[in-house]
């Protein structure tokens, strides 16, 4: 398979008054062509900044890649100037937003701003440019798309928001797709088609996806590779079957074990974390899920752990998987509660 | 199930329609009528832009209705004034689905919690910055936070600010616009845990809008399926995913995605056909009629009332 | 105790300790609100520190400048007019062999006062009636705005001269004109911003909180409009200043022998060919008060704007 | 654009054309109100008129010289004068008779033509009893056309300068029927008026230019060398001055700031413009009861260093009035000042006589402290008013050690509160309506229509009627002077100083009169050989 | 939209006749009156007066001139007795409006560029150059800006003529010095809400899509900022193209600007009353159609009603 894109070491901070938020710590992966990778984590953990780096959209300042490089196509975008970045951005990557509503310009028809990029990238007339904004729209399952390419953002309803910044990044065929939390607006019928759509688009144009989803449903339906991270950092990483069937880092036993099933009873409470991810002003100088890991040993809290690969492709970054380790029985697992639904 | 009390939120006949332009009308919600009763979790899903979000605005006062009305409490929430609308005010909140948008950007993350606060005088000083930790890490926030600027949070820390400050004055009903979307599995579970808790405690009561049918299956007392501005079905949320009556329904269920990369695979989903039609000048007839494999001629022709076909089971269908 | 490989890893290392949630409780600091994050934040900008430090050190001059030379601002000396700057008049003299330096900063002190006092007044009217006319909308906007069109139109000038006679010449009827012709702009301004504003939607979770209008439009609609506010504040400073200066012109300024920086650069226009100090000492300080404003005002704004930072 | 304006092409040509013809270009900083002869009032229109109309007489440099009447008679009593007037034409062709002339005095006259000169006309027979109204007959008014070109005026009194007044603009000759036929609009543009004046008006672009072109009817054609003038209209004096400099202009006033320059230049010219200054103190204000005494204001006069003030307030430009009555003007056989020569107050301050005439006020006012004497000067917008003040506010403290307030206001405000009496002291000007020291003098009689001083003395009041009414202008003379040393020594004004204008002109400027009464400048005998 | 329209021209109408009476009555509460002259009589005056009918009741008065003014009638000036305020206006207008609409499009072109350029080059050199031309525009006026040009540009390099206006090398400093002061309050506002918006979300997206910095400059920021620069443009239009008194005295430009000053000095009531009813209308007509472009450069600004 050929490698897309690699990041090595990405490091990214944030400066602010109170000292530096080290979002991303030391993030390294690959994507290949046509492949689906998703990355799935704590809400803050940094998914959206190690997404926004590859496209260099971190705001600078106060954001600072400090370290690491990027590497698409062969060549490290950390290190292109803007103008290069132009013609990457929009045409060979392209991002969905996490946040539809603000990510959309409210001055602006929808239709103009998927417009927009086929303009730029493929070098349409407005008019035909307009006709391929209303056939994307209704590829996302927009209904009445004529009529809604001439509205503003404000009055479409947050899913529709959502399926326009996608028909957005959709519009030019990128080879990578980065979509932050693509569907959390969608109803399941239309998140449905939405990932059938994704999933065309891969086979017809082999586009390869990075999907950022909270959805573990999502993932188990699109997603062939799974990252999982933590604080900052990638703490474990595998095939989709590696990571649901076979995971090996507590955080991901407890993100398994958190997710509500079809029959769950009411009267039980949702199995959770307890307590919140470490501050990233000054993240721990060991393992950063230590403090919440039932598991914790004293080396969690003194040291991080190097990441132990325990199968094809499957890494963990725990000390547990450390040969002087004690065995623990994973509470999560192939068939364990998750798989009677 | 408890249908026999008063309810606490009646809605009547409501509508809220939008003007779009050139004489066109949106009828983003058309003649709703729900009641919710104290103490109870009424879900509410359905297609996206079928008008949930302008329901619960509605409801909580951001719109006017077009017609018909609201009662919080056997009073017309529209009709409200001075003290009264006060009470009102702090009694219903509303957790926004637009996290970022939401959050004045110039505030800081402690005052934005401490608005309800101080508009309510609930706490004062010591007392108020100390709810305020108390309620960042409710939701998993830390003190540390309070001094922060939204735009400084990931999208799911935005929308737990937006989740505490909901929760900051203490409201008996709350309108939850896909409170957890945004959040991850574990903060989504912590989060549920949190508001299920404060419900049993404090007797609260939520209308609960989300597209994860699983999680509004779970928070759930009954279950109200809205497609293109009416609600199609309503039944106790038990009874929805067992069986589901309204074709509409149905489909939605088939469609959610499963955790579990081998169900996914496998998993056979009933695939709506055809165009959602729009809510500008909607159909007449049934509006789901087209997309529907059991249509009727009388689906085309004849709007579906909201009826009991079984015991706390209504549906807006041509077949029952 | 960091040891560099994992073979030196001691068993000891390995057992199990659990979850120690309470660790993690971060320390906070003292929580603080936009506000003071903001005066934090304009603190650390240099060029808006200048800008403070000049106007404080002008109004420092307006109070002691006067008396820094033996000179006083109203004595007049044939023998000595349009002398130039020198060691005994610092800034020269005037046609009536005025000491230049005394009066300029006599002159501080009207200007300064008229410039800052006027603004602060449009910009707090201003605001007040545009965020009630923007907020409001509908009918109060439509009947507000015609008020301010009227405003607008009647001539400035009748207004001033009927508050002149009514209440004299001086500092404050000067003022209280100046403001009934200035705040009309802001106003404007400030609605356009806030009608622009309030359809978002930290205002709709504001209203459903409770939040009285008032407090919607200070708390949430005007910090958000502040950029443009501090502009238009920072311009209407010299326009006070002038304004007072054209005013002196027809008869409606301060009373003489007091003098402003803007009277005096419109005494100096006139004879900037030949008495050029005349005109540039005076310009001099109105453009540095300006400078100054305006760093501090976009040192403010930036300060303001927590998205904003360098 | 404009679609008015010339293109730079065509003001090329037109400066190919300034090499034939002869032009004089200088600016005036106000458009020209009105040229409506009898509603005039302004010093623009009086200029322009000059040159566009010609009355029965013409002055020039002082001197009454024939007009449109050849020549002319007085009776023995001077109450009756006939004038024979020359064939002239009007600039529609018609001829200018008699009749023009009666019905422009008329119409002076007329209350419904509400001109603000009518006074002027006042000397006539019944003028001032038909513009009041006392009589609404016409005919009773003392002038009479004879026939076509014999004209008669009978006067109430004898009036030493009557020549020369009917120069004034006033009674410029207007013809009946094309006054009616153009009704409201009569003299709105260059159309609208005949001219029978060496010059007509070409063109009237209002508040930007007005174009004079050589009148080829006019009687004298041969004595006017210029065949146009062209005044553009400059409001400020800086912007004509840097006009002037930049070769736009071929004369102008030098602002006060230049005349230093100017004048080592060997450039500057001088001239009085007529105006002059003074401190009118309103004797009858309650509560301040040093403004009417004599003293006091003596003192007031005495500190007053008028030649600091002028170099101060006026660049140096201007005379220092050391009496009441402007020297220029004519006495019964040269200048009224060579005739009667006079110094009440002297040019540079006198403290010691100011502080004398202080202890004496103060000693009837019963005051012990000159700091108790308060009082406001009044004054207004013109341009230098408020250094004016405030010299004067810096002299008395320094001199008498009294303080001295300042109120400014605008023009018309300060008339008004004059009118009503509404002041202490206030910074006042008179400029003069003819050639005769009366102009200044009859101001200050009891009841005077500009007497709101409250002064009133019965002497004065006696040597001002016979002046008036006597025939004997030696005595006459001698009167007004006798009143004017009265007005000095008792009377409610301190004269401040007598105007100056500094101007400068090109060297090929040749033949400019520069006035004080009258049309200033009169440029109808100039010359601008060599002008490139 | 079209009843919005409608409703905003019955209310200007009434606005225009509010502001008719207000001025009618004020003008004539400052002191003095038309007549007042330093050499005329009273009886003189009476003359003037009962000419121009200031001798019937006020309220009598105030219905002719209302009367007079729907027939589109201003009336005579006091001050110019033979020409009527129609024509003052149909004669000074051209210049002022031809002067105004210069300056207008020279300010909003210059002012809108040097606030973008300095929001995209904030705190660096650009910045400040754009922040020192602003300052300069305020803090020298205009009877410091046009004489100072006069001097340098006709006196010492001679090229152009120093005063009036006939021809384009007339305009160029007079409309220069006309525009300073609305490029300085332009170029900041624009500034300010450039700031507003560089870091809102959507310009994100914007370059997401791969747009360069201009691109998303002209159709994404702009938009978003420009609203505050076209609510002073209302104002400001109406005021340049209604002429301004100091820039025309010194350029000596036969406009109105002076009529509104010398009317007043000269209590020219009709003067005044003209003046005030043409400038308000114009001002009326400017933000009116203010308020329309708000709704057409930010949808969610609906003026016109629910
Ligand atoms: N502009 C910023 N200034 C300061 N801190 C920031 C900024 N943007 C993000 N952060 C911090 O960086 C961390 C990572 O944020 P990121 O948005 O990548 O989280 P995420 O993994 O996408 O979370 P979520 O799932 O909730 O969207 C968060 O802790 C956040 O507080
Ligand atoms: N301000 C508005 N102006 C015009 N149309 C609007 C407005 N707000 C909402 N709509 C329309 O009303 C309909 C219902 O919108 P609503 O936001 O209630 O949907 P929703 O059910 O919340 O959808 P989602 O799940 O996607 O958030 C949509 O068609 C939308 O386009
Ligand atoms: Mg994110
Ligand atoms: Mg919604």
């Amino acid at each position: 398979m050929e490698k897309l894109l690699e990041v090595k070491d990405l490091e990214v901070s944030f400066k602010t008054y109170a000292g530096e938020i080290k979002a991303v710590r030391g993030v390294s992966f690959d994507v290949n062509k046509g492949e689906t990778v998703a990355i799935v984590g704590e809400s803050g953990c940094g998914k959206s900044v190690t997404a926004q780096s590859i496209m260099r959209l971190i705001p600078m300042p106060p954001g600072i890649i400090k370290k690491g490089s990027i590497i698409f196509e062969g060549r490290d975008i950390t290190k292109l100037s803007e103008r290069e970045m132009e013609y990457v951005r929009g045409s060979e990557i392209s991002m969905v937003f996490q946040d539809p509503m603000t990510s959309l310009n409210p001055t602006m028809k929808v239709g103009a701003q998927i417009a927009e990029s086929l303009i730029k990238h493929q070098k349409m007339k407005p008019k035909q440019a307009r006709e391929k904004a209303i056939e994307i729209l209704k590829l996302v399952g927009i209904p009445n798309a004529e009529k809604r390419v001439n509205q503003y953002p404000h009055e479409f309803s947050g899913g529709m928001r959502q399926r326009a910044m996608i028909a957005i990044a959709l519009a030019c065929n990128p080879k990578l797709l980065i979509a932050d939390e693509p569907t959390t607006a969608l109803d399941v019928t239309i998140q449905a088609q939405i990932l059938d759509l994704m999933r065309d688009l891969q086979k017809k144009l082999n586009t390869a996806i990075i999907i950022i989803t909270h959805n573990l449903g999502v993932v188990a339906n699109l997603a062939e590779r799974v990252l999982v991270m933590y604080a900052g950092k990638i703490i474990e990483r595998g095939s989709l079957d590696d990571i649901f069937y076979n995971s090996r880092h507590p955080y991901t036993w407890g993100l398994l074990m958190s997710v509500p099933t079809p029959d769950l009873d009411k009267s039980k409470r949702l199995a959770s974390i307890d307590g919140t991810p470490p501050d990233l002003f000054a993240p721990p100088v060991g393992c950063p899920f230590a403090a919440r890991c039932e598991y914790a040993m004293k080396i969690c809290y003194e040291r991080y752990p190097e990441e132990f690969t325990v199968g094809d492709g499957h890494s963990v970054a725990c000390w547990l998987m450390h040969p002087m380790a004690p065995k623990v029985k994973p509470p999560v697992g192939k068939g364990v509660t998750l798989h009677d639904g | 199930m408890t249908v026999e009390r008063i309810p606490l939120v009646e809605i009547k006949n409501l509508k809220k329609y939008f003007n779009v332009g050139r004489g066109a009308v949106l009828k983003a919600v058309d003649n709703v009528n729900l009641q919710i009763i104290e103490g109870e979790t009424l879900g509410l899903v359905g297609e996206s832009g079928c008008g949930k979000t302008t329901l619960g605005r509605t409801i909580v006062r951001l719109y006017e209705p077009t017609a018909g009305q609201v009662l919080f409490e056997g009073k017309n929430v529209h009709k409200l004034t001075g003290q009264q609308l006060k009470e009102f005010n702090r009694k219903v909140q509303m957790i926004f689905q637009d996290p970022y948008a939401s959050l004045n950007p110039r505030m800081t993350v402690g005052d934005i919690i401490g608005e309800g606060i101080d508009i309510h005088g609930l706490y004062k000083n010591k007392e108020r910055t100390d709810r305020i930790y108390e309620l960042l890490s409710l939701v998993g926030l830390n003190k540390e936070h309070a001094n922060r600027f939204p735009h400084e949070f990931s999208g799911g820390q935005r929308q737990r600010i937006g989740i505490a400050r909901a929760l900051a004055v203490e409201p008996k009903f709350i309108v939850a616009d896909e409170p957890i979307s945004a959040l991850d599995v574990s903060i989504q579970a912590q989060v549920i845990n949190l508001l299920m808790e404060l419900q049993q405690k404090l007797k609260l009561t939520y209308i609960f809008i989300a597209h994860d049918l699983s999680m509004v299956k779970y928070v759930s007392d009954r279950i109200a399926v809205m497609y293109l501005g009416h609600v199609v079905e309503l039944t106790t949320s038990e009874d929805l995913h067992n069986r589901p009556l309204h074709p509409y329904t149905q489909a939605l269920l088939s469609a959610i995605p499963v955790p579990d990369p081998e169900t996914e695979r496998k998993k056979e989903r009933i695939l709506l056909e055809g165009d959602v039609p729009s809510p500008i000048n909607p159909p007449k007839g049934c509006r789901f009629a087209k997309r529907c494999r059991y249509a009727k001629p009388i689906c085309t022709e004849q709007q579906p009332e909201l009826k009991e076909v079984e015991k706390n089971h209504f549906v807006a269908c041509h077949l029952y | 105790m960091m040891q560099n490989s994992a073979g030196e890893l001691s068993q000891e290392l390995f057992t199990h300790v659990g979850k120690n949630i309470s660790e993690m409780e971060a320390i906070a600091r003292p929580s603080i609100t936009y506000w003071q994050d903001a005066w934090r934040r304009l603190k650390q900008n240099k060029a808006a520190m200048l800008g403070l430090i000049i106007i404080i050190l002008y109004t420092f001059l307006a109070i002691v400048g006067p008396y820094m030379t033996p000179y006083d601002y109203r004595t007049t000396n044939p023998s000595e007019i349009n002398q130039p700057p020198s060691a005994r008049h610092w800034f020269g003299t005037d046609s009536l062999g005025r000491d230049l330096w005394t009066r300029t900063w006599m002159g501080a002190r009207v200007s300064l006062m008229i410039g800052f006092v006027a603004a602060l007044l449009n910009a707090v009217i201003g605001v007040l009636v545009g965020g009630i006319s923007g907020y409001f909308g509908g009918k109060v906007d439509m009947i507000i705005m015609r008020f301010v069109d009227i405003m607008y139109a009647i001539p400035y000038m009748i207004i001033v001269i009927l508050m002149m006679v009514v209440l004299g010449q001086g500092i404050m009827p000067l003022i209280l004109a100046l403001v009934i012709g200035g705040w009309v702009g802001m106003a404007r301004l400030v609605r356009g911003q806030i009608l622009q504003l309030k359809e978002q939607e930290f205002v709709l979770a504001a209203k459903v909180l409770g939040a009285s209008h008032s407090r919607i439009i200070w708390k949430h609609l005007i910090p958000n409009a502040m950029g443009v506010i501090l502009v238009n504040l920072t311009m209407s400073v010299p326009s006070a200043i002038f304004t007072e200066a054209f005013l002196s012109f027809i008869g409606l300024g301060v009373v003489p022998p007091h003098s402003s920086w803007g009277q005096l650069a419109s005494y100096g226009a006139q004879s900037f060919r030949v008495y050029p100090y005349q005109l540039f000492i005076p310009a001099f300080f109105i453009s540095t008060t300006m400078l100054s404003l305006n760093l501090l005002g976009d040192g403010l704004r930036d300060a303001l704007d927590p998205r904003l930072r360098s | 654009g404009c679609s008015k304006q010339p293109t730079n092409q065509a003001e090329g040509v037109q400066q190919q054309e300034q090499l034939k013809e002869k032009e004089l270009v200088f600016a005036i900083g106000a458009e020209v109100p009105n040229l409506d002869p009898q509603k005039a009032t302004d010093t623009y229109a009086i200029m322009v008129g000059n040159a566009v109309f010609e009355g029965l007489v013409r002055v020039y440099d002082g001197k009454v010289y024939p007009g449109m009447a050849e020549k002319w008679e007085v009776s023995e009593d001077k109450m009756t004068y006939t004038f024979h007037l020359r064939d002239a034409k009007w600039s529609d062709g018609s001829p200018v008779t008699a009749y023009d002339f009666e019905y422009a005095i008329k119409r002076l006259l007329a209350p419904e033509t509400a001109s603000e000169y009518a006074f002027q006309g006042y000397y006539i027979v019944n003028g001032e009893e038909y513009n009041t109204g006392k009589i609404t007959d016409p005919n009773q008014v003392g002038v009479k056309a004879l026939d076509e070109k014999t004209l008669e005026i009978k006067l109430n009194v004898p009036v030493k300068y009557f020549e020369s007044l009917l120069n004034f603009i006033s009674f410029m000759p207007v013809k009946q029927e094309f006054v009616e036929k153009m009704g409201e609009k009569f003299a709105a543009d260059a159309d609208k008026l005949l001219y029978n004046g060496p010059f007509i008006l070409k063109e009237w672009k209002h508040e930007q230019e007005l174009i004079l072109e050589k009148n080829p009817n006019y009687w004298n054609k041969d004595a006017i060398k210029l065949d146009r003038v062209r005044i553009p209209i400059v409001q400020e004096v800086n912007t004509a001055w840097q006009m002037y400099e930049n070769g736009e202009l071929d004369f102008v006033g030098i602002p006060p700031e230049f005349v230093e320059q100017v004048k080592n230049e060997g450039k500057a010219l001088f001239y009085y413009d007529g105006a002059e200054f003074y401190l009118q103190f309103n004797v009858k204000k309650d509560g301040k009861p040093w403004l009417a005494n004599e003293n006091f204001r003596k003192a007031v006069g005495f500190a007053l260093d008028r030649e600091d003030y002028i170099k101060a307030v006026l660049g140096g430009v201007s005379d220092p009035a050391t009496r009441y009555v402007l020297p220029l003007l004519s006495g019964v056989e040269k200048k009224f000042a060579e005739e009667y020569p006079y110094e009440f107050y002297p040019k540079k301050a006198d403290p010691a006589k100011a502080k004398e005439y202080l202890d004496k006020a103060l000693k009837e006012l019963n005051l012990s402290d000159p700091s108790k004497i308060k009082f406001e000067l009044l004054t207004d917008d013109s341009s230098r008013a408020k250094m004016s003040a405030e010299i004067i506010q810096d002299m008395l403290r320094k001199n008498l050690g009294i303080e001295m307030t300042i109120k400014q206001v605008p023009f018309k405000q300060r008339l008004e509160l004059m009118n009503k009496s509404d002041y202490d002291v206030v910074f006042a000007g008179w400029g003069p309506d003819y050639d005769d020291p009366m102009t200044y003098l009859d101001l200050w009689v009891t009841g005077g229509g500009h007497n709101n001083t409250g002064w009133s003395n019965k002497e004065y009041d006696e040597l001002i009627k016979f002046a008036k009414t006597t025939g004997d202008f030696k005595k006459r003379a001698d009167a007004m002077f006798e009143a004017e040393k009265l007005l000095l020594e008792k009377g409610p004004i301190v004269p401040v100083y007598f105007r100056q204008r500094a101007w400068t002109k090109k060297d090929y400027v040749t033949g400019l009169v520069r006035n004080f009464i009258g049309a200033d400048p009169d440029f109808i005998y100039a010359d601008v050989e060599g002008k490139n | 939209m079209a009843r919005y329209i409608l409703n905003r021209l019955v209310v200007s109408l009434i606005t225009a006749w509010f502001l008719v009476t207000i001025v009618f009555f004020l003008v004539r509460l400052l002191p003095g009156d038309p007549f007042l002259s330093e050499k005329v009589t009273p009886e003189i005056k009476q003359n003037m007066m009962e000419y121009y009918g200031f001798d019937k009741p006020l309220h009598v008065q105030y219905i002719t001139y209302i009367s007079n003014l729907l027939k589109g009638d201003l009336g005579y000036s006091l001050r110019y007795r033979n020409r009527t305020v129609n024509e003052v206006i149909a004669q000074a207008f051209p210049y002022s409006a031809d002067l105004g609409i210069r300056a207008v499009i020279f300010a909003t072109i210059v002012g809108i560029s040097l606030g973008i350029i300095a929001a995209l080059n904030r705190n660096k050199p650009l910045d400040y150059l754009s922040m020192f031309i602003a300052i300069v525009g305020v803090s020298v006026p205009g009877f410091v800006i046009g004489p100072l040009l006069q001097y340098i540009f006709s006196i010492k390099l001679k090229l152009l003529p120093v005063a009036q206006w006939k021809g384009f090398a007339y305009t160029i400093m007079p409309t220069f010095a006309l525009s300073l002061g609305s490029i300085a309050l332009m170029a900041r506002l624009m500034r300010a809400s450039m700031l507003d918006v560089v870091n809102q979300d959507y310009i994100k997206t914007a370059k997401s899509k791969g747009l360069s910095p201009s691109q998303i400059v002209w159709r994404h920021q702009i938009r978003n900022a420009i609203l505050p620069v076209i609510t002073v443009l209302g104002p400001v239009t109406a005021t340049l193209l209604t002429g301004t008194f100091v820039i025309e005295q010194i350029f000596a430009i036969p406009g109105l600007g002076k009529f509104y000053i010398l009317g007043i000095q000269n209590l020219d009531y009709s003067m005044v009353l003209g003046m005030t009813v043409f400038y308000g209308l114009f001002l009326i007509a400017a933000n009116f159609i203010v308020d329309i472009i708000y709704g057409f450069i930010d949808p969610r600004i609906r003026i016109a009603g629910k």
